[in-house]
C-alpha cells in the first residue's frame, strides 16, 4: 500500500471521528436530570470518544481496502474466490486429521474442562442444532423465518408440562416433542404458504410472537411468566446424576444430537429434497412449472426446522430445568438467524461456526459485562461489512456422472 | 496458502482486540474501580463475592444498582481491612435476566469456586440456576426474586433473600385496601412480567378470600406500551374503586398518569417496584397520593443514609431499584463469612440463620426457610414528592 | 466525440469486456452489433458509469469520464435507453418524461422538448396521465426514448430498441431514429442484435463477440460481409 | 414420431378475465400429435397469457382446456396446479429466462427429474441401494440431455455464468427432463442471432422425433415460425384472427394487417 | 377512609356519565381516540420503516433505535433548557429541532456504515448488519447515558379548551394526532411535488434507470434515511413527552409494532403505513377494552397474519402480477 493511501486513510479517519464525536457529543457528554433540573457535563467522554472512534475509524478504512482489494484481485483471476479458510477446510489433507482431532477433543471435553466449560459448549450445540434446523428453512429453502424461536419454545413447554403433569421422562419427551414440533411447523406452514419474502418474515414474526405471548397470559396452562421449574434433568434407567454428572450426560447427548443433525442435513442437501429447495428458493413459479410441489417442499422445509428446533427445546428444558416465556423473545429469532447469515447460508460448517462465535463470543466476553452487548452489535457488524457472504461460503455437490449409461 | 489463512485468523483476532480496546477504553472512563476490583486479585486470601443478574439488556436496570451495592460493600469492608484480614472481591455475572444465561453465570461462578452469590435478580432466572447452586453449596441470596416457591416450597436450602415475597406482599396490600381504604371493587392490574404477575395473583387470591371486596377486573399490560389509555378506560367501565398494580415504576408511572389525565381518581395501591424514588420522578405530581408497599426503610435508618451517601459519592447518581435489599444482602452475606470464619457452607449458613445484622432494611436475620426475618413490611403514601409511611 | 479506449469491464469476477476501443463521432449513428450476451449492453452500462471499467479509458468531448459518478455522465449529454426500456411503471406518462429532465431546470426549453416528443410520438400525448405500466410494449419503447430525448442528450445510447416488438413496430421506431438524428442532429450509440435492421440505419457498425471487438467498418461493407452474412443476418 | 390426428392439447372456448380487462377472449387452439404448432401476434396479443392459462399459472376465466396425455385418458386441466400439469406431461419454458441461476446446469435439468422420482425424506437420510440408484439414473439422463442440447461441458457451470444462447437451450433440456409429451416454448429465439436461431430450429425438429412430442411455440422470428410449424395461430387482441398452415396464414390479408406491416420482412 | 387528595387540589372534574346506553357509547369513543392516538404514533415511526423499504428492500431494524435516540436528544435538550429555565413551549420547539437533526444525522450516519458497504451483498446480510446495528445503539445509550427510565419533562401543555373532552382527549394526544397528520401531508407533498420526492419514487421503482436519467442513488438513499429518521425523532419526543419517560429499550417495542403496521399497510407504501398503523392501534384498543389487554398484542399480531394471508401485500400494497 502507498503512503499516499495511508495519508489518506489517515485523514478519512480523523474526519470521521470528528464527525462521531459531534453525531455522539450530546449523549456521550451531557447528562439531565429534568427534576432536580441540573445538567451534568462530562468533557472527558469526548476525547475518549475522540480517540476511540479514530482508532475505528483507521481500522475501517484499512479493511475497506483490503476488502476492495481483494475483490479486484478475485476479478482479476490472481485468486480464487473460495476464501482461505474455506480452502484449508476444504482441502482434503487437512481434513480427515482436523476432524479427527475436532472428534477427540469434543469426545473427552468434559472430562478435561470445567463443568462452566461444558455448560456453555452444551449451550453453543444447542445453537449448532438450531442454527442447522433454520438453515434448512432460511438457507436451503429460502423462507425468512423471524418467528423459528416459537418451535423451540413448543418443544420446552413439551418436556416442562408433560415432565410436570404426567412425570414423562425426557426419552419419551424426546419423540414426542419433534412430533410436536412438526406439526407445529405444518401449522404455521399453511396459510403462510402464499407468502413471499419480507412478508413471509413478518409474518413468521408474528407468529413467533402470539406463541410467546400466549404462553406468558395463559397461566393456567403454561404458568405464565413464573415458568415451570424443577424439570427433571435426563435419566437413563433411573439412576440420577448429580449436576456435574447431568451436565456431562447432556453433553454428550447433544454432541450426538449435533452429528446425527450434521448427517441429516447434508445428506439432505445432496438429495432430490435438497435440491427441490434450492430451486423454491432460486425461483418459485419456475419451480413449480417444473413439476415441483411448492407446497410440499415447503411445509417439508418447515416441519423440518420446526422438529429440530423442538427437539432442542426439550433438551434446553432439561438442560436449564426451568422454562419461562423469557427465553422465547425475538431476539433470540434473530440471534440463530444471525448464525446462520453470519456462518454462511447454506453452509453446514458456517453454521457451526457461527454458533461458536455468537454463543461463546459474548460468554468468554464476561470480563467486559456491560460492554459485551455494544462489542456483539458491533461485531455483527463488521462480519457482515467484510465478509456478507458469511464466514464459509455453501459448496455445491459435484456429481459423478455416468457417461456410458444411456 | 498457509499464510493466508494465519492472515485471516490474524484479520479476525485483530478485529476483536480492537473492537475490545475500544470497550476497554470506555470502560476506564466509567467505571475505574470496576477494573480495580476485579483486577487487583493477587492478594493471599481473598473472599469472593458472585454478583449475578441482568447487568445488560432491557433489564439491566434493576442488575446494575446490585452490582454498584455489592460494589460498595466490599469496598468499605476492604477498607476495614477485609473479612479476617482477607479482601473481599466482587465478580460480576451477567444473566441479562434469561435463565439459560442464569445457568451459565451460575456454573461460571461455581467453576471459580465462588461459594457466595448475590443474585439473581429475577426469579426466573434464579430458578434455573438454583440447582446448580444447590448442587455445589453456594449460599445465594437475592435482592429482589419474590417468587413465592423459592422459599416456601423448602427445594433451595441454598437460597436466601432479603426482599419479601409475592404472598406476603400481595396479601398486604390487598389487605392494606379492604381493610384501611375500605374499597369494595378492585381492579388488579399486572405487567405480565414474573414479578407483577406473582403480586397481583397474590393479591387477587387474598381479595377473594377474604369475600369482602370484589375483584372487579383482573388483567394485564403489555411492558414498554406507548399508550395505556385502553386498560384505563376499563378500569373505568369497570366501576372499580381502586387500582392493585404488580409490576415496576415505569408501567405504574405511565397508568397513574394516564389515569389522571381520563379523570379517574381512585386509590392506587402497588408494590415495591414502584416503591421508588423514580416513581414519584417519573410520575411527577400524579405519582401524589399513589400507596405502595415495602419493606420498611426507616428515614433515620443510619445503614441506609450512609449508603445512599456512598452511592452518590462513588457513582454521582442515586441508586436505582433494589439498592437497599441489595447493599443488606452483601453485607448479611459478608458479615456471615466473617461470623464463620470461613466460607463453609454450613458455618455460613448457620451464621446468617442466627446472626442479626444492621441494614439499610433493618436488622434482619434469616428464617429456616430463607427468608428475612426483621423485614418489617409496611404501606407507604406519596406525600408532597415523598414516600411517607402509612402504617 | 464518444471515444473508448482499450476498456476491460467486469462483473464481479467475470469479464464481460476485453479490450474493447469504440470511437463515435459527432451526428454519426453508430451500431454495435453481436450476440446476446457478447457484452454490448456492458458497454453500454460502461461508459455510463453504471459498471465502471477496470482498464481503460471512457474520453467524452475530450474529457476522461470514467469514475465519474453517472448522474454527473448524464449532466455532460450522454442518455441511455436499456434493454428492456425499464420504465418507471408507476409513474405517469407525463412523470416518466419529466424525470427525462430531472437534471434539467429551463422550463421553457423542457416545454418545447415535450412538444417536439409529443410531436414525434402523438401516442404518448393521448396516454400523458396514464401510468408507465399500462402501456404497450410499443408504446412503453416510444416512451424510453422520449424519456431520453428530454433529457436533450448529446449522445443518445439506445440499448435493443426492437427487443421485444412486433415487425410493424420495429420499424417505426427505427424510422424515429433516423429522423432523431438527422432534425437535432444528436448522435446515435445504436445497440442492436437484429443487425438487419440496425445496419441499414446506421453509419458506421461495430461487430462484437465474447466480449470483444472484431470487425468495424462501414455498415454498408458490413451488410456485403460475408461472416456477418452468415453469423448475424441469416443470409 | 408420426403425425396423427389424436389431439394432445384441445383448448375450447377459453377466456381470461383480469378485474374488467379481457385477457383472452374465446380462444379455440389444438395441437395434435407429433405437430409443431406456433402461436404468434402482436406484443400484447394475450400469447404469453395463453400459456400460463394452459400450464396452471392463471386459471382460465372460462372456456375448457383438455389434454391428453400419453396413456390417451382426457384431463381437464383448468386451473390445475402448475406442478401437476407438468407432471402430466404439459413442460414449458420462459419468455424471460427462469433457470435456477445459482444452480449448476445438470442440478437446473436434475429438478426437471424430479416429479419422475420419488425418495422422500427417509429415502434422502437414510439413502438406500434403491435412492442410490434413483439418483444415479438421474445424473445420468440428466447429463445425456444436456448432450443432447449440447451443453456437456459447461454442466458443472452455475447457470447464471452461461451464455444466453446455452441458457435457452438449457431451459429445453430442463423442460424435457420431465418427460413431457407437450413441450411448450415461449419466444425461445428471443435474444439469438439468425445463426443461433437456425440452429435453434434444427434443434427442435430433432427433439420432436427423438422424444415424441409435440411442439406449441409463441415466437416472434417469422422466418423460423414458417419454415418449423405445420400450423400457425395467430393472436390480436386476446383473440385468434387466424388459424392454418404458414402459408395460408402468410397470405391472410388480417394478419398481413394486425402483424407483419405491408410487406412482409424478416 | 376514602384517598381523595387529588380531589381536594385540582379542578372540579365531571364525574363520567355512567349510564348503560350513553355509557356504552362513549366508552366506545374513549377506545376509538385512545387507538387514534396510539396508531398515528404507529405510524410516525412505520413511514420510516416504509420509505427505507420502498428505496432499498431494507427492513431497518435499527430504525426503532433511532426513535428512541430522538427521545433521548430530546431529554437532553429539554433538560438543559429547563435547567437555563427557557418556557416550556419554546423548549418543545427547539428540543424537537435539535432531535430531528441529530437523529437524522444518526440515519444517515448508520446507514453509511451498517447499509451502504452490503449494496450488492445477498439479500440476508444487511438485514443481519441492521439487527447488530439496533444492538449497538441499545447498549451505547445505556451505557452512555443510563439503563433506568429516566422521567421526561411534560413538555406539551395542557390547553384550556381541550378540558372538557380531557376524558376522550388529552391534548397531548390531540398534539400527536394532529402532528402526525401535517407530518403525512408534508411527506406526501414531498414525494409528490418535489425533485427528490419524484426522484426517490423513481428510485423506488428502479434503481438502475433512475441512475440512468441523472438521479443520484446514493443521495436518494440518504434522503430517505434522514427523512425517515427525522420523522421517527418526532415521535419520540412527542411520545416521550406525552407517556413522561424513556430508557434505552423502547425503541424496541415500537420498532416492532411500527414495523407490523408498515407490513399490514403494504410495505413500501406511504398511505399504507398510516392506514396500518391506525388499523393496529385500533386493533389494540379494541382489544384491549373489549376483550382483555391480557391479549391485545396477540389481537394485533393475528390481525396482521389473517391480513396477510388473505391480502399478500398489505392493505394498501399493489398486488403485483407475477411477471412470468
Amino acid at each position: 500500500m502507498a503512503a499516499s493511501s495511508i495519508l489518506n486513510n489517515l485523514k478519512k479517519s480523523a474526519i470521521a471521528s470528528l464527525w462521531l464525536a459531534f453525531l455522539t457529543l450530546p449523549i456521550m457528554v451531557i447528562r439531565v436530570d429534568t427534576v432536580e433540573k441540573t445538567v451534568t457535563w462530562r468533557w472527558m467522554h469526548l476525547a475518549y470518544m475522540l480517540a476511540g472512534s479514530f482508532v475505528l475509524a483507521l481500522f475501517w478504512h484499512f479493511m475497506m481496502d483490503r476488502r476492495d482489494r481483494g475483490a479486484a484481485a478475485r476479478a482479476a483471476g490472481t485468486s480464487q474466490a473460495a476464501s482461505a479458510l474455506g480452502r484449508v477446510l476444504e482441502n482434503p489433507k487437512l481434513v480427515k486429521p482436523l476432524l479427527a482431532m475436532g472428534f477427540l477433543v469434543a469426545a473427552v471435553f468434559p472430562y478435561v474442562f470445567s463443568m462452566y466449560q461444558t455448560n456453555i459448549l452444551i449451550s453453543a450445540l444447542i445453537y449448532v442444532v438450531l442454527g442447522l434446523g433454520l438453515n434448512i428453512t432460511v438457507g436451503l429453502a429460502g423462507l425468512l423465518d423471524l418467528g423459528y424461536v416459537a418451535f423451540y419454545a413448543v418443544g420446552a413447554y413439551a418436556y416442562a408440562l408433560l415432565n410436570m403433569h404426567f412425570q414423562l421422562g425426557f426419552w419419551t419427551v424426546l419423540p414426542l416433542a419433534a412430533i410436536m414440533g412438526a406439526f407445529f411447523g405444518l401449522l404455521l406452514g399453511f396459510p403462510v404458504l402464499r407468502l413471499r419474502g419480507d412478508y413471509l418474515a413478518i409474518v413468521t414474526l408474528g407468529f413467533g410472537q402470539i406463541v410467546r405471548l400466549v404462553l406468558e397470559n395463559w397461566s393456567s396452562f403454561s404458568q405464565g411468566p413464573s415458568g415451570i421449574s424443577n424439570i427433571a434433568r435426563p435419566g437413563l434407567f433411573g439412576i440420577n446424576y448429580s449436576v456435574e454428572q447431568a451436565t456431562t450426560y447432556i453433553y454428550y447427548i447433544m454432541l450426538a444430537l449435533v452429528i446425527l443433525t450434521i448427517f441429516i442435513t447434508a445428506r439432505l442437501k445432496d438429495s432430490r429434497i435438497g435440491r427441490s429447495w434450492l430451486a423454491l428458493r432460486e425461483d418459485e413459479i419456475a419451480c413449480q412449472a417444473m413439476g415441483i410441489d411448492n407446497t410440499k417442499a415447503k411445509l417439508m422445509a418447515f416441519a423440518l426446522g420446526a422438529t429440530l428446533a423442538s427437539v432442542m427445546g426439550a433438551v434446553f428444558a432439561a438442560k436449564t430445568t426451568f422454562v419461562n416465556p423469557a427465553s422465547f423473545t425475538f431476539m433470540e429469532s434473530a440471534m440463530i438467524l444471525a448464525i446462520v447469515v453470519l456462518g454462511g447460508m447454506g453452509s453446514v460448517l458456517g453454521v457451526i461456526l457461527g454458533a461458536f462465535l455468537l454463543i461463546l463470543l459474548p460468554e468468554y466476553m464476561r470480563a467486559f459485562s456491560e460492554y459485551r452487548m455494544l462489542i456483539f452489535g458491533a461485531t455483527m457488524i463488521l462480519v457482515m461489512v467484510f465478509r456478507p457472504q458469511g464466514l464459509i461460503r455453501a459448496k455445491r455437490k459435484v456429481y459423478k456422472i455416468n457417461t456410458e449409461a444411456a | 496458502m498457509k499464510a493466508r489463512w494465519m492472515m485471516t485468523v490474524l484479520g479476525v483476532a485483530m478485529a476483536g482486540m480492537l473492537a475490545v480496546g475500544c470497550g476497554g477504553e470506555k470502560k476506564e472512563e466509567k467505571k475505574p474501580e470496576a477494573a480495580n476490583a476485579t483486577a487487583a486479585a493477587p492478594a493471599a486470601k481473598k473472599v469472593v463475592l458472585g454478583v449475578a443478574g441482568a447487568q445488560s439488556g432491557d433489564l439491566a436496570s434493576y442488575g446494575l444498582p446490585s452490582l454498584n451495592a455489592a460494589k460498595l460493600v466490599a469496598k468499605e469492608i476492604n477498607a476495614k481491612g477485609g473479612i479476617n484480614g482477607a479482601q473481599v472481591e466482587v465478580m460480576p455475572m451477567d444473566d441479562q435476566c434469561k435463565p439459560e444465561l442464569a445457568t451459565n453465570a451460575a456454573t461460571k461462578l461455581v467453576s471459580e469456586k465462588v461459594t457466595i452469590v448475590l443474585g439473581h435478580i429475577c426469579s426466573g432466572a434464579t430458578k434455573a440456576a438454583l440447582p446448580i447452586y444447590k448442587d455445589a453449596k453456594v449460599i445465594v441470596m437475592s435482592p429482589s426474586a419474590t417468587s413465592t416457591e423459592l422459599t416456601q416450597s423448602g427445594n433451595y436450602p441454598n437460597f436466601f433473600r432479603t426482599i419479601s415475597y409475592d404472598l406476603i406482599q400481595g396479601k398486604a396490600a390487598a389487605e392494606f385496601a379492604v381493610n384501611e381504604l375500605k374499597v369494595k371493587k378492585v381492579a388488579v392490574i399486572h405487567d405480565k412480567g414474573d414479578y407483577g404477575k406473582g403480586f397481583a395473583e397474590s393479591a387477587k387470591k387474598a381479595l377473594e378470600d377474604g369475600k369482602v371486596a370484589k375483584v372487579a377486573l383482573f388483567e394485564g399490560i403489555t411492558p414498554g406500551g406507548v399508550d395505556y389509555s385502553a386498560i384505563v378506560q376499563k378500569i373505568k367501565a369497570s366501576g372499580a374503586d381502586c387500582v392493585l398494580y404488580g409490576g415496576y415504576h415505569p408501567e405504574a408511572s405511565k397508568i397513574v398518569t394516564q389515569m389522571h389525565k381520563k379523570g379517574l381518581k381512585i386509590a392506587f395501591v402497588s408494590d415495591d417496584g414502584v416503591k421508588d424514588d423514580t416513581f414519584i420522578k417519573t410520575a411527577g405530581a400524579d405519582a401524589e397520593g399513589v400507596y405502595a408497599t415495602g419493606p420498611q426503610i426507616l428515614a433515620d435508618n443510619e445503614v441506609y443514609k450512609k449508603a445512599l451517601a456512598d452511592h452518590e459519592k462513588e457513582f454521582g447518581s442515586k441508586p436505582g431499584a433494589f439498592f437497599p435489599q441489595a447493599y443488606a444482602a452483601s453485607q448479611a452475606l459478608l458479615n456471615a463469612v466473617a461470623k464463620a470464619g470461613s466460607t463453609d457452607y454450613d458455618k455460613v449458613v448457620a451464621a446468617l440463620q442466627k446472626e442479626y445484622v444492621e441494614t439499610p432494611v433493618g436488622k434482619i436475620k434469616f428464617d429456616a426457610k430463607g427468608d428475612a426475618e426483621g423485614v418489617s413490611f409496611s404501606v407507604y403514601q406519596v406525600k408532597s414528592g415523598k414516600y411517607e409511611l402509612v402504617k | 466525440m464518444l471515444e473508448l479506449k482499450n476498456i476491460d469491464t467486469y462483473y464481479g469476477n467475470i469479464q464481460a469486456l476485453r479490450d474493447v476501443s469504440i470511437k463515435v463521432g459527432e451526428g454519426e449513428i453508430i451500431t454495435l452489433i453481436g450476440a446476446n450476451g457478447a457484452g454490448k449492453s456492458t458497454t453500454l452500462m460502461t461508459i455510463c458509469g453504471v459498471v465502471p471499467p477496470r482498464k481503460g479509458e471512457v474520453l467524452f468531448e475530450g474529457r476522461v469520464i470514467n469514475g465519474v459518478a453517472p448522474n454527473k455522465i448524464v449532466q455532460q449529454g450522454i442518455c441511455q435507453v436499456p434493454e428492456g426500456r425499464l420504465i418507471f411503471p408507476d409513474l405517469t406518462v407525463q412523470e416518466n418524461l419529466d424525470m427525462g429532465a430531472f437534471l434539467r431546470s429551463d422550463k421553457e426549453g423542457i416545454g418545447r422538448d415535450l412538444d417536439q416528443v409529443f410531436g414525434l410520438f402523438p401516442i404518448l400525448l393521448e396516454r400523458r396521465k396514464q401510468l408507465g405500466g399500462t402501456l404497450s410494449g410499443g408504446e412503453q419503447q416510444m416512451l424510453a426514448i422520449s424519456r431520453a430525448l428530454m433529457a436533450r442528450p448529446k449522445v443518445l445510447l439506445l440499448d435493443e430498441p426492437s427487443l421485444g416488438l412486433a415487425p410493424l413496430i420495429i420499424r417505426q421506431i427505427f424510422d424515429i431514429i433516423k429522423q432523431i438524428n438527422r432534425e437535432s442532429n444528436t448522435t446515435i450509440f445504436l445497440v442492436e442484435q437484429n443487425a438487419n435492421q440496425a445496419l441499414k440505419v446506421a453509419h458506421r457498425g461495430y461487430v462484437m463477440e465474447n466480449g470483444r471487438i472484431t470487425l468495424e467498418d462501414a455498415c454498408d461493407k458490413l451488410l456485403a460481409n460475408d461472416a456477418v452474412k452468415k453469423a448475424y443476418l441469416g443470409l | 414420431m408420426e403425425q396423427t390426428n389424436t389431439a394432445v392439447l384441445s383448448v375450447r372456448n377459453m377466456s381470461m378475465n383480469f378485474g374488467g380487462l379481457r385477457a383472452l377472449s374465446e380462444v379455440d387452439l389444438e395441437v395434435r400429435q407429433g405437430e409443431v404448432v406456433a402461436l404468434i401476434g402482436p406484443n400484447g396479443a394475450g400469447k404469453t397469457t395463453f400459456f400460463n392459462c394452459i400450464t396452471g399459472i392463471y386459471t382460465p376465466t372460462e372456456g375448457q382446456v383438455l389434454a391428453y396425455p400419453r396413456d390417451g385418458k382426457e384431463k381437464r386441466i383448468n386451473g390445475m396446479r402448475t406442478n401437476l400439469v407438468c407432471e402430466l406431461g404439459m413442460a414449458r419454458t420462459f419468455q424471460n429466462i427462469r433457470l435456477f441461476p445459482s444452480m449448476t446446469a445438470l442440478e437446473n435439468v436434475m429438478i426437471g427429474r424430479h416429479c419422475r422420482t420419488k425418495a422422500g425424506i427417509l429415502g434422502a437420510i437414510l439413502r438406500g441401494p434403491g435412492t442410490r440408484r434413483e439418483e444415479q439414473d438421474v445424473v445420468d439422463r440428466s447429463y445425456q440431455l444436456l448432450k443432447k442440447v449440447g451443453l456437456e461441458q459447461v454442466a458443472n457451470e452455475y447457470s447464471r455464468n452461461l451464455p444466453y444462447g446455452a441458457q435457452r437451450r438449457l431451459e429445453i433440456a430442463r423442460a424435457l427432463a420431465t418427460d413431457p409429451f407437450l413441450l411448450l416454448l415461449d419466444e425461445p429465439a428471443a435474444g439469438m442471432n439468425p445463426q443461433e436461431t437456425l440452429e435453434l430450429k434444427e434443434m427442435v425438429i430433432k427433439i420432436r422425433e427423438e422424444f415424441q412430442v409435440s411442439v406449441l411455440l409463441i415466437e416472434h422470428d417469422m422466418k423460423m415460425v414458417m419454415s418449423l410449424s405445420d400450423r400457425i395461430y395467430v393472436m390480436e387482441y386476446g383473440r385468434v384472427i387466424s388459424t392454418g398452415t404458414p402459408a395460408e396464414v402468410s397470405a391472410d390479408p388480417q394478419v398481413i394487417r394486425a402483424y407483419l406491416g405491408e410487406e412482409s420482412d424478416a | 377512609m376514602r384517598p381523595v387528595p387529588w380531589f381536594c387540589k385540582g379542578k372540579a372534574v365531571r364525574d363520567p356519565p355512567r349510564g348503560r346506553q350513553d355509557g356504552f357509547m362513549e366508552y366506545f369513543l374513549q377506545l376509538f381516540f385512545g387507538g387514534l392516538s396510539r396508531g398515528s404514533v404507529y405510524a410516525l415511526i412505520a413511514l420510516g420503516y416504509t420509505m427505507v423499504y420502498g428505496i432499498i428492500e431494507l427492513i431497518n431494524f435499527a430504525h426503532g433505535e433511532i426513535y428512541m435516540i430522538g427521545a433521548f436528544m430530546g431529554l437532553i435538550v429539554a433538560g438543559v433548557l429547563t435547567a437555563m429555565g427557557w418556557p416550556t413551549l419554546s423548549i418543545l420547539v427547539i428540543a424537537l429541532i435539535i432531535a430531528v437533526l441529530y437523529s437524522a444525522a444518526y440515519g444517515y450516519t448508520v446507514e453509511k456504515i451498517a447499509y451502504k458497504p452490503l449494496r450488492g451483498a445477498p439479500r440476508l446480510s444487511p438485514l443481519i448488519s441492521a439487527i447488530g446495528m439496533s444492538i449497538l445503539l441499545q447498549n451505547y445509550i445505556m451505557l452512555a447515558q443510563t439503563p433506568d427510565f429516566l422521567p421526561f419533562p411534560r413538555l406539551i401543555p395542557d390547553l384550556e379548551f381541550m378540558e372538557p373532552y380531557a376524558n376522550f382527549l388529552a391534548t397531548s394526544d390531540l398534539f400527536i394526532i394532529v402532528t402526525s397528520i401535517a407530518v403525512m401531508v408534508a411527506l406526501t407533498l414531498f414525494i409528490k411535488f418535489t425533485r427528490m420526492g419524484k426522484a426517490m419514487r423513481a428510485t423506488a421503482q428502479n434503481r438502475k434507470m433512475a441512475m440512468l436519467v441523472g438521479v443520484n442513488v446514493d443521495q436518494v438513499i440518504s434522503a430517505t434515511f434522514i427523512i425517515g429518521s427525522a420523522l421517527a425523532a418526532v415521535g419520540g419526543v412527542l411520545i416521550a413527552s406525552h407517556i413522561g419517560q424513556i430508557n434505552f429499550v423502547i425503541g424496541f417495542l415500537a420498532g416492532i409494532k411500527a414495523f407490523t403496521a408498515a407490513v399490514l399497510g403494504g410495505i413500501g407504501s406511504i398511505p399504507g403505513a398510516v392506514l396500518g398503523g391506525l388499523v393496529l392501534g385500533w386493533t389494540e384498543s379494541f382489544a384491549a377494552g373489549y376483550v382483555s389487554s391480557d391479549y391485545e398484542d396477540v389481537f394485533a399480531f393475528l390481525l396482521l397474519v389473517l391480513i396477510l394471508i388473505f391480502r399478500p401485500a398489505g392493505l394498501l400494497g399493489k398486488q403485483r402480477a407475477q411477471k412470468v
